[in-house]
């Protein structure tokens, strides 16, 4: 600005991340969502010190109330279940479980999910065709029919059930990483680079990852939620963690029995899955608003 | 081409629709005359077949042999004695060899569009249902890939020597010996009588496979339609011996969640529920218009361990498993205290049951030694196989296998729970390929020759009733003599000293009998459940007097 | 009789950080079949100002006015659907995407027939003689080949005659075209502008033109208004401003029309202003013009007015007055 | 027009092939039943290759097996059941759609204003909602605690309804019963629920689209031309805008066929509903890969189906695909 008088300030722009940071913050339920998740996390990690008892300890209240109904009992702060195990400490290992069992299936399927995606972008058409028609196929079908197809093939259980999912997770990393890879490599400023002389791995490391971080965080927040709900469907079903296991869905299926007698036992596990689901799906809509991507 | 479907008159339309819909939702609610003959019974489960004799489970037994059939005498409702059916009166002979029947005569058997019976029940029909399960070479014998379960495991085939018709209404039964229980095996659900006519009829079509899932018999009711695992529906049967029923038609609503079942009965959808979960019960005696009838069971809840497989072919830790599992926490928290504690393998309401048999007492401490002393001091790991079915002796053997597995966790031993849908859990433990399993048994003829014999014998362990695999032969042998014994103080000496040898050797841990359940609306009348608690429909009538509203209190 | 007659219009434009003007107080005079060019860089307000008047503001915005007079009525004291419906009798628009501004999923028949229908009515062969005259009317020359098509069937030039017919099937009295020609090829663009020009005295439509590019102005229009920043800096007879231009913006954007042929000067370079125009949020204290104007000094941090210079126009810059040119020329309304 | 539908259907076609090797690949780590899958220690890659063609054979000539627990035809099975879950599906696509169309076009002409965000957080938590979860609230709630609904299954016992063609509305309307309508009536009763638990997700998914293709649209030139042409707000609307935005919203339904699958799987377990999913699930309890292996094949080429149809209407809808030069 060469004539520029100095009484008039000049704009300041912001880097990428810190614009991200500031347009995040600025939605103000995806913040108090992601204060919710991290309280989730925490409370998953320090189970063992928040939970009062072994989540498998039986005591002699069964079916006791929640302490605030009248016949509830304060030493069982949300009531025991129909074998008088705490269901608060009950619900709070199912944290834990089911965001480790979360975690194992994302990695699991984000790391073969990604080099899949990353391989056949950088590849020959061929191989590109062949699992982009898989692909296509698998996420065409329902993702829960997969899932307990694998289940009922390799047999009902914890870790058949995180193969089972991780399995149906694999096809959007292929095709979010692909895409947003092929996406990338349309754009001029990576034919330029490679006129500047980059090589594949630095093209790769420099120029398109960082492009292609925000669709790859968005995916992860949706294989996240989409892992805890498969899960606890199976679970639910009976496909997945076996009891006396914590896990959400698991406990759900066992108190549906009682649904009559112990509601409480149906409405506070749905309510845990449920609160983690939505928090984790309000902060993936305040990242993809924040970084701006499409659908 | 275009298709505009998106115009305003077609909204306003939808809106209309919409509306409709959720009006005629809540304005249904007037009471249904169609249901004012109808009864409604909520099953636990699909019938495996409509032949009885192809079954041994009470779910088919429920739908086949007590609405259809009839046997040539039957168990009097909520008993084990006898009474006359299609045979009206009988003899046995001094040698206790020879049993002659004399039939009853104007019988007709069901008539509908896929058979129209010519002639009234005889003695061919009689041979006919024998012979089918008897002979090898029977056209009929070998159409099913279902078992004769019952007629196999009691040995009939052998026992039986042969059937003679003297008359069109006399039958004679000839035995190769003399044996107490055969006359309560006539009265058992798998002898009931099937039409020869229609077998000739299937045969002459070609489809003989049809006698199972068409049935055609003298009961009460003729099946009308039956979709798998969703709804069975019976009719009434006008020409019944007895006289027409009551009610125009029985439905079976099958219904495997039991949670559901309740609701169902809650909402009026039900009039019978089967095998409530005693936490039901408790719930149903606060509503006024459904009531509970029960029973106390002919059945036993028990933990076999297989006998044949470490560590439990040490007899010490056998014992050790006793004492380690609290029988009172279990009957608190699965049978909501419906059930009385089991120390022998005959329930208590059975004739030959042992009072003075002491129990193993629940003591952790004591197991601990036990084991010690067998060699595990520092634990061990085992596996329980259990159902996830719901059964009459346990309404939730997966909760059972919890507690036990907390129980032994005290004792330091490991659990590990295998759950299997019914039908695989039998095929499983009867093989032989369990550890342990959460087993159970319910009388079929009041007898205790069927606890004795069939869960304990030899013999069974190659049927696969024995699930714990335990082969005593004196045990065995005299469980045989009990057998052929004729009178009762006689068998009673045996069966107490069996008990004894039973309780030394301690194969299971006897865990509970239960008591059977029916939860009933009130507007049922003369339901009664039988011994081996199954549900009888014969003369039951709808007292539709003070007809409540659908969506009720 | 004036056409139209705007007062101290303001728009507002209310985001989540507070309201912020977009157009300020301006005013404006349009005679029965004047064309009047609107002229300003992008951002400036000036397509704010067409929707202003023509009521398409978004819900975001809201607009204020001592009175719009448009045909001898106040559109300021009707209710919002007589507006709608007077404006629309009254006014027509085109604008800068010929193609986007069509709807894609109906045919060039139904969207012109539904005015048609609205305006002036009667059965489906009048109709459709009548769609077929407007599309004769604005250079198209196989009107039914046309009629069944599709906007993506046609190329830009075609949407825009489309566009075109469009507006005049309302009969208006005012047609407004936002940079009808940006997005069109060069020799589409003075086909365009010729057709408006020619429509709007054959039909003695008054036209206001709006564009970023001077050089269409100069020769098809009467009056000029320069708008820079919401606010009119110069509004004037076209000759006036072309031969005098009085603000330094107008200056600045004239001398940065490129010049051919005879006209250019060579070696000279064309002249630019530095920076870009001020964002909404962060307008100058002031002048607005200020960081920008080659000709800026202390007194124009303090508000500038809009005053009249006698046988010119209106001018609001204070330096422009105080220095006025020579002697301006006899013409003015 | 032939074109594009000959074009989907050679789409439609390739695959179902790849969806029969996949399966037939099932088959051959799992051996199903040898009646469909051959011999099956077979090395050889080309016997492998004539073993798929026996299954493509067999698959097609509608021999699909039977099944290990009850015998049954496995394709007749599927064919029983499938009325049940269509009636269902429709239903709730029915439902979903005809509330989160408007929902959605309300939420986009108020954008920002506090009933659109009272939308979006709603559509949110419905979005968010485990399935079987919300299944059982319902149940506990309309059923349980109000008695308003039935509990369970497509029609009181006590009604005989003859199956002719599955569907339990029709059927009930053309049975010649003197309670005929009287059960029609009990019919749509007792699947108001299931629909109702069935169509939230699509609900959400829906009212989101349409909000967002609608905003969309809104914001576009061609509905300022339209406002400028003084047209009916209505006309704009639900003429000019909706007919764009639904150009996603189409695909978006197509989409949505696959989260419908789901939720019938765990809807028909909650409601006790005899159909498709239900049977499913009770195969795979009793580990009966035959009907599993028929019944994923069969949900699988519905799918893929489904998505053909789609394709086809959005060809249909969209002008500038459907006279591409």
């Amino acid at each position: 600005m060469i004539n520029q008088p100095q009484f008039y300030r000049q704009p300041e722009i912001p880097g990428t991340f810190s614009r991200w940071v500031k347009s995040f913050n600025k939605n103000k339920l995806a913040v108090s969502a992601l204060i919710v998740l991290l309280v989730i996390i925490l409370i998953a990690i320090f189970a063992p010190w928040i939970a009062p008892y072994d989540p498998t300890a039986q005591f002699e209240e069964l079916s006791s109330p929640p302490y605030w109904y009248d016949s509830g009992n304060s030493k069982y702060i949300l009531g025991t279940d129909d074998l008088g195990r705490d269901l608060f400490s009950r619900l709070v290992y199912g944290a834990r479980l089911s965001l480790k069992l979360a975690t194992i299936v994302v990695l699991i399927s984000a790391t073969i999910g990604i080099l899949l995606g990353c391989m056949t972008a950088l590849t020959n058409i061929w191989i590109d065709n062949i699992i982009l028609r898989l692909t296509d196929l698998i996420l065409a079908l329902p993702s829960l029919l997969l899932a307990i197809v694998i289940v009922a093939l390799i047999g009902p259980g914890l870790p058949n059930a995180i193969y089972a999912v991780a399995i149906v997770l694999i096809p959007h990393f292929v095709l979010v990483s692909r895409n947003a890879i092929k996406h990338e490599l349309n754009k001029d400023y990576v034919t330029a680079t490679i006129l500047d002389g980059a090589n594949k791995s630095r093209l790769f490391t420099h120029s398109i990852l960082p492009n292609i971080l925000p669709s790859l965080i968005v995916q992860l927040t949706l294989a996240f939620s989409t892992a805890i709900l498969e899960i606890s469907a199976l679970g639910f079903l009976g496909l997945g963690a076996q009891p006396p296991h914590p896990e959400w869905g698991t406990i759900l299926s066992e108190s549906y029995v009682y649904i009559t007698i112990a509601p409480w036992t149906v409405t506070l596990p749905g309510l845990a899955i449920f609160f983690t689901l939505l928090s984790i799906n309000l902060v993936g809509d305040g990242l993809r608003d924040a970084m701006d991507l499409e659908k | 081409m275009i298709i505009n479907l998106f115009n305003l008159r077609l909204m306003r339309l939808l809106k209309w629709i919409i509306i409709s819909v959720l009006l005629a939702g809540c304005n249904f609610h007037e009471t249904k005359s169609v249901k004012d003959n109808v009864l409604v019974y909520c099953s636990e489960g699909s019938p495996e077949t409509f032949n009885p004799q192809l079954s041994t489970s009470n779910t088919t037994f429920d739908a086949s042999s007590r609405p259809i059939y009839n046997r040539l005498i039957e168990f009097k409702p909520e008993s084990t004695t006898i009474q006359p059916s299609l045979a009206t009166n009988w003899e046995v002979s001094k040698d206790g060899k020879s049993y002659t029947f004399n039939l009853r005569k104007g019988v007709r058997f069901h008539s509908s569009h896929y058979f129209q019976p010519e002639r009234e029940f005889n003695a061919d029909d009689v041979i006919f249902s024998f012979e089918r399960q008897k002979n090898n070479d029977h056209p009929f014998h070998n159409i099913s890939s279902l078992k004769f379960g019952y007629f196999d495991s009691m040995g009939l085939d052998k026992l039986i020597n042969r059937i003679e018709k003297l008359d069109d209404y006399t039958v004679r039964f000839i035995l190769n010996r003399a044996e107490s229980p055969f006359l309560s095996a006539l009265a058992m659900d798998f002898a009931s009588i099937l039409s020869a006519e229609y077998g000739e009829h299937l045969l002459a079509a070609q489809t003989p496979e049809f006698i199972d899932v068409h049935p055609v018999g003298t009961g009460p009711f003729q099946l009308d339609r039956y979709q798998p695992d969703a709804f069975i529906r019976y009719k009434a049967n006008p020409d019944y011996w007895e006289g027409k029923q009551l009610l125009a038609h029985v439905i079976f609503a099958i219904t495997p969640e039991p949670s559901l079942r309740f609701a169902r009965m809650l909402a009026g959808d039900c009039d019978i529920m089967a095998k409530p979960l005693p936490i039901h019960i408790k719930a149903a005696q606060k509503h006024d218009n459904i009531q509970v009838i029960s029973q106390p069971g002919l059945n036993i809840a028990y933990l076999a361990m297989n006998t044949q497989k470490p560590p439990f072919n040490n007899q010490l830790v056998r014992v050790a498993i006793n004492h380690a599992i609290n029988k009172n926490s279990i009957i608190k928290a699965v049978y909501r205290e419906t059930a009385t504690k089991a120390k022998s393998p005959v329930p208590p309401n059975m004739w030959s049951y042992d009072q003075s048999l002491i129990d193993y007492q629940y003591n952790p401490e004591l197991a601990k030694e036990l084991l010690l002393e067998a060699g595990f001091s520092s634990g061990f790991k085992m596996n329980i196989v259990t159902t996830n079915a719901q059964r009459s002796y346990n309404p939730n053997a997966k909760k059972m296998a919890e507690l036990i597995q907390q129980d032994l966790k005290k004792v330091n031993i490991q659990v590990n729970i295998t759950s299997f849908e019914f039908g695989k859990f039998l095929s499983y433990t009867s093989n032989g390929l369990h550890q342990s399993a959460l087993a159970g048994w319910v009388s079929d003829n009041g007898d205790p020759d069927n606890f004795f014999s069939t869960l304990l014998s030899c013999n069974a362990t190659h049927s696969g009733t024995n699930a714990a695999f335990w082969c005593d032969h004196s045990f065995s042998e005299l469980t045989a003599e009990a057998r052929s014994k004729s009178k009762l103080n006689e068998r009673l000496i045996i069966y107490k000293t069996l008990q004894k040898t039973f309780k030394e050797a301690a194969p299971w841990v006897p865990i509970a009998h239960a008591t059977q359940h029916f939860i009933v609306n009130s507007r049922i009348k003369n339901f009664k459940i039988a011994s081996n608690g199954g549900a009888f429909f014969t003369n039951v009538y709808l007292d539709n007097s003070n007809k409540k509203s659908h969506n009720g209190d | 009789m004036h056409l139209l007659r705007l007062e101290n219009l303001s728009v507002t434009y209310h985001s989540n950080n507070g309201d912020f003007p977009i157009i300020e107080r301006l005013s404006l005079k349009m005679d029965m079949g004047e064309i009047l060019g609107i002229v300003g860089e992008s951002g400036s307000g000036k397509s704010i100002l067409a929707l202003a008047i023509m009521g398409l503001l978004s819900p975001k915005m809201s607009m204020r006015a001592d009175y719009i007079n448009l045909d001898g009525q106040d559109l300021m004291k009707m209710s919002h659907a007589q507006r709608a419906a007077y404006v629309a009798s009254k006014a027509a628009i085109i604008f800068q995407e010929p193609q986007a501004s069509l709807n894609p999923c109906y045919s060039v028949s139904s969207q012109l027939d539904e005015t048609i229908i609205l305006h002036q009515g009667g059965n489906n062969k009048l109709r459709k003689s009548r769609a077929i005259n407007l599309l004769e009317s604005v250079g198209v020359t196989q009107p039914e080949t046309v009629l069944k098509m599709y906007p993506h069937q046609l190329s830009g030039g075609m949407n825009q005659r489309v566009a075109i017919a469009i507006a005049l099937s309302c009969k208006p009295r005012l047609l407004i075209a936002d940079e009808p020609t940006t997005a069109l090829d060069v020799t589409i663009q003075s086909q365009i502008i010729d057709l408006l020009v020619d429509l709007s005295k054959a039909e003695d439509v008054g036209l206001m033109l709006i564009t970023h590019d001077f050089a269409l102005l100069s020769e098809n229009t009467d009056r000029v208004g320069v708008i820079y920043s919401g606010q009119l800096m110069e509004h004037a007879a076209t000759e006036n401003i072309l031969s005098c231009p009085h603000h330094p913006y107008t200056k600045a954007l004239l001398d940065s029309i490129p010049q051919l042929g005879d006209r250019h000067i060579k070696g000279s370079r064309m002249f630019a202003l530095e920076g870009n125009i001020p964002a909404i949020d962060q307008l100058p204290v002031g002048c607005r013009l200020g960081p920008r104007c080659p000709q800026a000094e202390k007194l124009c941090v303090k508000n500038q007015k809009l005053k009249t210079i006698e046988n010119y126009g209106k001018v609001r810059c204070h330096v422009a007055i105080a220095h006025s040119p020579t002697q301006p020329k006899d013409k003015t309304s | 027009m032939t074109k594009i539908i000959l074009r989907q259907l050679i789409i439609m076609l390739l695959s179902l092939i790849t969806l029969t090797i996949f399966t037939f690949s099932l088959t051959r780590f799992f051996p199903v039943d040898s009646s469909i899958t051959g011999n099956a220690n077979v090395d050889n890659a080309a016997h492998l290759f004539f073993h798929y063609f026996d299954y493509l054979k067999l698959i097609v000539s509608g021999d699909w097996g039977y099944s290990r627990i009850n015998g049954s035809d496995v394709l007749k099975d599927f064919l029983l059941y499938f009325p049940a879950t269509i009636e269902l599906s429709f239903a709730a696509l029915i439902i979903s759609i005809s509330i989160g169309l408007p929902l959605g076009v309300f939420a986009a002409r108020h954008k920002n204003m506090w009933q659109d965000k009272l939308i979006v957080s709603t559509t949110l938590v419905g979005y968010s909602m485990p399935i079987f979860w919300w299944g059982m609230l319902l149940v506990l709630l309309f059923s349980l605690t109000l008695s308003l609904t039935p509990v369970a299954s497509r029609i009181g016992f006590e009604y005989d309804i003859l199956p002719v063609t599955g569907f339990m509305l029709i059927d009930t309307l053309i049975s010649n019963k003197p309670y005929a309508v009287e059960a029609f009536f009990d019919a749509l009763h007792h699947l108001i629920l299931p629909a109702i638990v069935l169509g939230t997700i699509p609900l959400a998914i829906f009212t989101r689209v349409t909000r967002a293709s609608m905003i969309e649209a809104l914001s576009s030139d061609y509905i300022r031309t339209a406002k400028a042409k003084g047209l009916a707000t209505s006309r704009i609307i639900w003429v000019h805008a909706l007919r764009n935005a639904m150009i996603p919203i189409i695909t978006i339904i197509g989409l949505q066929i696959s989260v419908l699958i789901t939720g019938t799987l765990i809807t028909e377990i909650i409601f006790s509903w005899p159909g498709v999913g239900k049977w499913l699930l009770e195969a795979v309890y009793r580990r009966d890969l035959v009907t599993i292996h028929g019944g994923l094949l069969a949900i699988a080429s519905t799918v893929i189906f489904i998505n053909m149809l789609i394709e086809i209407t959005t060809y249909l809808i969209n002008p500038r695909l459907r006279l591409q030069k």
